[in-house]
């Protein structure tokens, strides 16, 4: 995972001699700027050298409350050697690491496991780790996940995705476990492999992003959140009277309900979740529920 | 999600060029669908003419057909009827869970159908006595 | 200042197990994490989870195995309370709703994994550690313990005592990622360090680019010592271009190591005659770099993993996982061809030194995980050895921080516990170059709680605005040429010289380091100064591997060693440890326990 | 948590009322289609055409029905559609009745409008 760095001559410093006005502190920071202007003249000639063949244009969305000039939110451009099997994570990485180390994503495992790295890109939710450059047209555009608040550059708030997420009692909680510690509860082959694809979600969020749905109405649960529930709902090992309260919380008002098969959901979701065939069986499966009690 | 922060041009900027399948189905769905609740409104309201005597009704609603404009909104109607009608056929799959793999021809066929019948009915909609 | 009854740094499968079993002895719990819990590496193991559950199989066995694989440097007490543990946590997760893959009869299915005399791998897919970490984060969510998600402990806050072992912690600091906040978290019960891995001292690991080392490097400059830090497992599949890790679960079900000229390699050229592929991970590794160095391998790189003979069937059922990685990855079907595979940087026995129930020598102060090395897994870790320690030392340390009445430690810890003085001889000098902001502590030594708090709050502030403020170099140089130079010469094959290299490297990027500065004036979300922290850390833990790799002059585990060809049981049965003192690491030695419950481990050739 | 969640109805019963609605007019609609368009041309549309057919109790049964169907179909499309777009509270509240009464006129003057037609009225 490194990315070698040629060594950039350091400067000495030059500090201590200038008038008492500033305090030392604006005065580093003013130096600082100096020299980050610098810096960025550098990756710049730095940037032309590079050969047009096998580069990479990077749009990369950039935006923070705080620093001036980074305020309004506005696209940088970042030209990347590209080598075979890239992703777009590794260019990320690339540019931070050589360019601009304020370009700011989250990014962990590098494997699609930990979905931190969910981002738009080229006009679709991804991830970035999971995803070839070879496979986008260029320039590549990447913004943070839409319908989600911005923090800074590609970060976005990922709080209200976890609330909805924690608002389907995500959790095991059988009727009954078995009295004995050692003694395993039974749980069929074919039941686990109805549940399988629900528990691959690695709330990465990409699917409630995606969702028009969700866009609009704050409180509808999402596609993730229902998914969730579905690997509950649908797991033998809980019992009766467990899924009847699951199936209350799914088919309120914002639960599946809301859902209009729109299916962006299931288009990009990283870990290939059927989330729609999930969504549309528990509308199923509460509507049945439902006409047991006329 | 609410957007407290505005991202101005990047959040809505040509967003729609990137929609799939499912979502364009969507939306013709919603609009094919207001269309229709419209055109229903508006129907009961010539059929009312009848209220008015057989006269009044048999002139308003020949009247209103001699109308070549008439006939093509007659035809839009349709296709705005027939997309529906399958578009709704297809949700319905979806809502059984039918054939959710491949719900993106599935739309697409909805509208090439939609289209050849359209077109296969434009001669006995804009055909018939004008006047 | 927060304040809770026990604090958990790092929210992997070891931290949550911590806070939950804290709960349930009814302490106020916190999780402080820097990633969100989801996060955690945990989640990218693949393989499953080893416990004695069927009839025919049994603790000591497990027990036995262990100490094997270990090659004779765990701590028996360790093993056999691991060894014992194991099933209950294991069903513990069960209970919890883990989606096990299932047997016919609806039982939880195991399956063999390199090492073991008895298939008593659970597993649930190929995809374990993101069941095992979802598992347990949904009954964090029920019990609603607090995290502190996005928060990243800087440090913790131990009193100024001169002997380590008198020290207490009384809590941490942490800074909150998302807004630059900077605070104090009190901890009356205790403080359990579970951060993780240090695979980001390497440049070709499994790990992921979280894994860099805080917990160890924040003991360690606490006073708790580190041990067996040369003792780093390469695992022998992973993927050439990026590190993904190809699960051993795949040599588990049966697949083969190819050469360039299309030999079984293990078999052919008699690295493991009896278990072929599943031989130790060591031993494959160094199969496989012995089979690229004779030129045999393929590009002068990796060998081949074969699993097409295995039927597409299987491979869906229980390798799935895999078939995306390869795919994703490497761009290559598993189904279809062969996948290329070579070593690489994949998990750290040694951490820091604790015992079983997770104490260090400072009162209060816990590690869990892959941080800790209650010594488990002594010179190499057995696959599937990993998750049930997180659950079995993990609750342990909860308990124990919480309160709960245990059973005296056997194993002994701190300083104290030496056995004889290390010497080791490194080309330069060792340990910090500056010791960073230690003056403004500097008003008399801070023992009362809060005040050691407030102090070390006051510390890392310092630090934070300096590297803020300053102006300097991007810390990503000073990472890289770590990385290089540990990949390069502290890797599978260690050498004299190599190592000397490598100390040397590395006190130059200390030296670097020192000319660090963040870029990024911003407080919201800054990676860049989170990031320069972790180097820092990455530098002390390289070192300490280093040097406990120049000190064992030995091969023992994974631990090879170019001089000295044979395990020295004479000599070397023994801990190698370094203490942090006034910012030197002293190196020093402590015994290995062979003495078990049952039975005394007696040393025996380990061939596979 | 969940209960965060407030909810005036649970089970779905609307949702699947316009899913059984929908199977209903996909037949009707085809009918009343090919009936006034291809069998007889609109254009030639007369009232004693419209008597004769409304005065057969099973056609008349039949218009009514898809009178109300189509309404209760149509109305609550436009409902649910609005509440998606997220309005609550009073705004949905008045959406919700002005719906519905516009709903019942609608019935109620396509009943008399049917009357009318089989000369009952
Ligand atoms: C690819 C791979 C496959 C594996 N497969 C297996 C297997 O099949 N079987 C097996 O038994 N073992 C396996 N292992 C080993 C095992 O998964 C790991 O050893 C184990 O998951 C480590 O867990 P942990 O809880 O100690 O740390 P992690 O899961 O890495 O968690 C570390 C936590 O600490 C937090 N943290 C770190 N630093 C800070 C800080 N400064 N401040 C605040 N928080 C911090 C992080 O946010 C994170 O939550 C595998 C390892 C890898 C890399
Ligand atoms: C003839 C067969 C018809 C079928 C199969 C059909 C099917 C459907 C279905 C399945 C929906 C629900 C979409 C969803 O909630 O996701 C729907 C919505 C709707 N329908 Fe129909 N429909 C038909 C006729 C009509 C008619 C005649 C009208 C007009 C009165 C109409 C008006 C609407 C409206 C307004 C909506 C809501 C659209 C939206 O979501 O905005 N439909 N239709
Ligand atoms: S369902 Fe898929 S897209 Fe949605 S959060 Fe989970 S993994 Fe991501
Ligand atoms: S995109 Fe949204 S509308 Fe339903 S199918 Fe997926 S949740
Ligand atoms: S970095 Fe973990 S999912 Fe991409």
């Amino acid at each position: 995972m490194s990315t070698q760095i040629e060594k950039q001559e350091t400067e000495t410093e030059e500090q201590e001699s200038e008038p008492a006005v500033e305090s030392p502190g604006e005065k580093r920071r003013e130096q600082k700027r100096q020299r980050q202007a610098e810096r960025e003249a550098q990756r710049e000639t730095e940037e032309a050298t590079l050969d047009d063949e096998e580069t990479v244009m990077l749009k990369v969305f950039r935006y923070d409350p705080e620093v001036e000039g980074k305020q309004e939110p506005r696209f940088d451009d970042f030209r990347v050697p590209f080598h075979k099997g890239m992703t777009v994570l590794d260019a990320l990485i690339y540019a931070r690491d050589r360019y601009d180390s304020s370009l700011t994503f989250r990014h962990s495992c590098r494997q699609a496991v930990c979905g931190s790295d969910a981002l738009f890109i080229n006009g679709r939710q991804r991830l970035g780790c999971k995803t070839q450059l070879s496979d986008l047209d260029g320039p590549v555009r990447i913004e943070p996940l839409p319908h989600q608040e911005v923090v800074k550059d590609l970060v976005v708030d990922m709080e209200h995705f976890y609330e909805q997420m924690h608002a389907v009692e995500p959790y095991f909680d059988a009727d009954e476990v078995p009295e004995d510690d050692l003694a395993e509860q039974r749980q069929s082959r074919e039941n686990r492999e109805k549940v399988k694809m629900s528990t691959r979600c690695i709330w990465c969020g990409a699917c409630m992003s995606s969702c028009n749905i969700a866009a609009g109405d704050n409180e509808y649960l999402g596609p993730a959140a229902i998914n969730k529930a579905y690997r509950f709902a649908m797991d033998e090992r809980e019992g009766e009277n467990r899924k009847q309260e699951r199936l209350r919380i799914i088919e309120q008002e914002h639960g599946v309900w809301r859902c209009q098969t729109q299916f962006s959901c299931t288009e990009v979701c990283p870990k290939d979740i059927p989330l729609t065939e999930h969504i549309q069986e528990l509308k199923r499966e509460s509507v049945k529920n439902n006409l047991k009690f006329w | 999600m609410s957007q407290s922060y505005n991202r101005g041009t990047v959040e809505d900027f040509g967003r729609w060029r990137e929609f799939s399948a499912g979502m364009w189905a969507w939306i013709f769905h919603k609009f094919t669908g207001w269309v229709l609740v419209g055109y229903l409104f508006t129907h009961i309201a010539v059929l009312s003419t009848s209220l008015g005597g057989a006269e009044l009704y048999t002139g308003t609603l020949q009247g209103l057909e001699a109308l070549l404009v008439v006939r093509f909104l007659e035809v839009g109607l349709l296709a705005v009827a027939v997309f529906h009608i399958l578009n709704g056929i297809r949700l319905l799959m979806v809502d059984l869970g039918v054939g959710l793999e491949s719900q993106d021809v599935s739309f697409y066929a909805s509208l090439v159908l939609t289209g050849a019948i359209v077109v296969a009915s434009i001669p006995t909609f804009l055909g018939g006595p004008l006047a | 200042m927060y304040e809770h009854d026990v604090i958990v740094v790092g929210a992997g499968g070891a931290g949550l197990r911590a806070a939950i079993a804290a709960h349930e002895e009814g302490a106020d719990v916190a999780l402080v994490t820097k990633l969100h819990p989801v996060r955690s590496h945990t989640g990218a193991a693949e393989g499953g989870i080893n416990a004695a559950l069927q009839e025919g199989d049994s603790w000591d066995l497990h027990a036995y195995d262990t100490m094997k694989g270990s090659d004779y440097l765990g701590d028996a007490p360790a093993i056999d309370t691991f060894a014992k543990d194991a099933p209950e946590e294991v069903i513990q997760l069960e209970h919890w709703g883990m989606p096990f893959s299932r047997e016919e009869d609806g039982r939880v299915s195991q399956r063999p994994f390199g090492g073991l005399s008895y298939p008593r791998t659970t597993y649930a897919g190929a995809e374990t550690g993101h069941h095992l970490l979802h598992t347990m984060y949904e009954q964090v969510v029920k019990r609603g313990i607090e995290v502190y998600d996005e928060w990243y402990v800087t440090n913790v806050a131990v009193t100024d005592h001169d002997d380590p072992e008198k020290r207490e912690c009384h809590g941490c600091v942490a800074y909150d990622i998302k807004s630059g906040k900077i605070e104090g978290f009190r901890a009356n019960g205790g403080v359990i360090l579970a951060t993780g891995g240090l695979g980001q001292a390497f440049d070709h690991t499994t790990n992921a680019v979280a894994n860099t080392g805080d917990g160890c490097a924040i003991a360690y400059r606490a006073g708790a010592p580190m041990e067996d830090m040369e003792m780093i497992q390469f695992h022998p599949t992973t993927l050439p271009s990026t590190g993904v890790l190809i699960s051993e679960g795949v040599r588990g079900e049966g697949g083969i190591l190819y050469n360039d000229n299309e030999e079984r390699l293990m078999y052919e050229y008699g690295y493991a005659n009896n278990d072929g592929e599943l031989a130790s991970r060591d031993v494959v590794a160094r199969a496989e770099l012995t089979e690229v160095n004779a030129g045999r391998g393929i590009d002068d790189e990796y060998v081949h993993l074969d699993m097409r003979h295995l039927g597409e069937e299987r491979i869906i059922d229980r390798l799935e996982n895999i078939l995306h990685l390869a795919e994703d990855f490497e761009g290559v079907d598993g189904l279809d061809e062969p996948m290329p595979v070579k070593p690489g940087q994949h998990y750290a026995m040694g951490g820091v030194e604790c015992d079983e129930n997770g104490e260090t020598c400072i009162e209060g102060l816990y590690a869990a995980g892959e941080t800790a090395c209650v010594s488990l897994h002594g010179a190499n870790r057995l696959g599937g050895n990993a998750l049930p320690e997180l659950l079995v030392f993990g609750a342990r340390a909860g308990y124990h921080a919480a309160g709960k009445d245990m059973k005296a430690a056997e194993i002994q810890t701190g300083p104290s516990a030496e056995s004889e003085a290390g010497d080791v001889e490194p080309p330069v000098e060792p340990g910090a170059i500056d010791r960073g902001g230690e003056d403004v502590a500097a008003d008399g030594a801070a023992v009362e709680p809060t005040s050691v708090i407030e102090n070390t709050v006051e510390r890392e502030r310092t630090r934070i605005e300096m590297l803020l403020e300053k102006d300097g170099i991007n810390h990503a140089e000073v990472r890289a040429d770590v990385q290089e130079t540990m990949t390069d010469n502290v890797n599978v094959f260690r050498q004299e010289e190599g190592l000397k290299t490598a100390l040397r490297d590395i006190r130059e990027a200390r030296k670097e380091y020192e000319n660090v500065a963040v870029s990024d004036p911003s407080r919201t979300y800054n990676t860049d100064l989170i990031h320069t922290i972790e180097t820092r850390n990455l530098l002390d833990v390289a070192e300490a591997i280093t040097l406990g790799a120049l000190a064992r002059e030995e091969f023992r585990g994974a631990h090879w060693r170019a001089e000295f060809q044979e395990r020295r049981d004479d000599e070397w049965i023994k801990h190698t440890m370094l203490a942090w003192e006034d910012g030197t690491p002293r190196l020093y030695y402590k015994p290995v326990i062979l003495e078990g419950d049952e039975e005394t481990y007696e040393p025996k050739e380990r061939s596979y | 948590m969940a209960e965060h969640y407030s909810s005036f109805e649970r089970g779905g019963r609307r949702w699947l009322w316009q899913r059984l609605t929908a199977v209903f007019l996909i037949g009707v609609l085809a009918f009343h289609f090919l009936l006034l368009h291809f069998a007889n041309h609109a254009a030639n549309i007369t009232f004693a055409g419209t008597q004769a057919r409304m005065s057969q109790i099973s056609y008349f049964a039949t218009m009514w029905l898809f009178l109300v169907t189509a309404t209760f179909h149509g109305v609550n499309g436009v409902y649910n559609a609005l509440v998606n777009q997220g309005i609550d509270g009073t705004q949905k509240n008045a959406v919700k009745w002005v719906l519905i009464v516009a709903g019942l006129l609608l019935i109620a003057q396509g009943t008399r409008v049917a009357l009318a037609m089989n000369g009952f009225l």
